[in-house]
């Protein structure tokens, strides 16, 4: 199972911050993952409509999309910063 | 210069800079410059009733410290403190303190903008607006001027 | 951006860093960046009791309001204010400080980096040196970093 | 007459912090007036045996040492400062 996290518009959009989830094997990279999300439909497809500037963090951190992510426990999906 | 420990905190309250400055620098007598910087809730001439902040806990000071400690690499930096405020902020209030101690000024100046170059960029903290005229606010915008702010340190 | 007026003071006594931040931005809304600059005694070492610092009284204060006003038409500043203490300051005082708001941080962080670089190289204060050991201390020399770091700004 | 104003090492060495002086004729320049000034001997000798690194203010303003000093109230002479 991974816990998915998400912030600010991309969790408005999905309607949720968070919840777990067993990845199909396919799903092998941070950008397989906006894919395999986007397809579920609704808030999802809405919210990852232009994957390219969605931000990926594995475990903390952050990584580009051609990263892989087996074994990640905590994956979070936001939009780019504006703290500060 | 030995190693430093970066003190970063996210908090809902504000804080006092003339106490975080006086714990940077308590008992020491090596330095010479303390630069801070704070970040400010702007109005927008009359348009911003208040900013939400949103962040990523756990990630949000890991990151901030990740950024710190590439500072205190580059710079001979005695200290780093960084401190971002998160929920309600209305304007006048302080969003963000970063404060940088060393024994030379322009260390200090360099080690505050670079950490608030990266902070502004890479850590995970989100801005939504709520406006004065009841139309509801959008979240801020990233802006390009950040990442090039951020690209000239590479 | 309207003119400022530069808040300058040349004291004996130390100050309020945070008083004086809130006597630029109070009652403000415009004002997204602070950025203080605080130079302080050190100690050298151990080798250092205390700093004498003399200065030219009218022209010192005439000298850094000519600077204040060359970075306000520089950078978009919304305020600015330096202190300089004289007399006897001793290791851990603060012996100056400056402070630039601004709409933008890179503003408020220009603004008060070139303060700092005219400040010490054309402003009329001399410090010289009481050694903790009893031998009579040295007028402190001008260093050449010095003149450099103002010469970037031409 | 003219206010001259004396600072720092070039206070001490000379010996006087402040003293008005009717300037002769041919003391044209600030260069003129160190030359005259390092003429009197002693502590004026000594403070201003390298003249090079005297800065001088006339009337407040700091000036280069082929500025003419005609009708200056207040001239100033010091070392390189070192505040901040």
């Amino acid at each position: 199972m991974t816990k998915l996290r998400y912030f600010a518009w991309v969790r408005e959009r999905i309607g949720i911050a968070e919840e777990d989830l067993e990845l199909p094997g396919h799903v092998k990279s941070a950008g397989d993952l906006l894919t395999f999300l986007a397809a579920r439909g609704d808030g999802f497809a809405e919210a990852l409509r232009h994957p390219k500037v969605i931000r990926v963090a594995v475990n903390q951190e952050h990584v580009d999309h051609d990263e892989l992510i087996a074994g990640a426990s905590e994956i979070a999906l936001f939009p780019p910063m504006t703290g500060g | 210069m030995s190693a430093i420990i970066p003190s970063v905190r996210v908090q809902h309250g504000d804080f006092s800079i003339q106490k975080e400055i006086r714990l940077l620098c308590e008992g020491r007598r090596d330095v010479g410059a303390v630069v801070t910087f704070s970040g400010l809730c702007r109005d927008e001439a009359g348009a911003l009733a208040a900013l939400e902040l949103e962040h990523y806990p756990g990630m949000a000071e890991a990151e901030i410290i990740r950024i710190a400690l590439e500072a205190a690499a580059r710079w001979p930096v005695t200290g780093l403190t960084a401190i971002h405020r998160v929920g309600k902020i209305i304007p006048g209030e302080t969003i963000v303190l970063v404060i940088a101690a060393s024994p030379h000024r322009h260390a200090a100046f360099e080690a505050a903008t670079f950490l608030m170059d990266f902070l502004k960029t890479d850590a995970p903290f989100w801005k939504k607006e709520h406006r004065n005229d009841g139309i509801a606010g959008e979240w801020v915008s990233a802006k390009e001027t950040d990442d090039r702010a951020k690209n000239r340190w590479r």
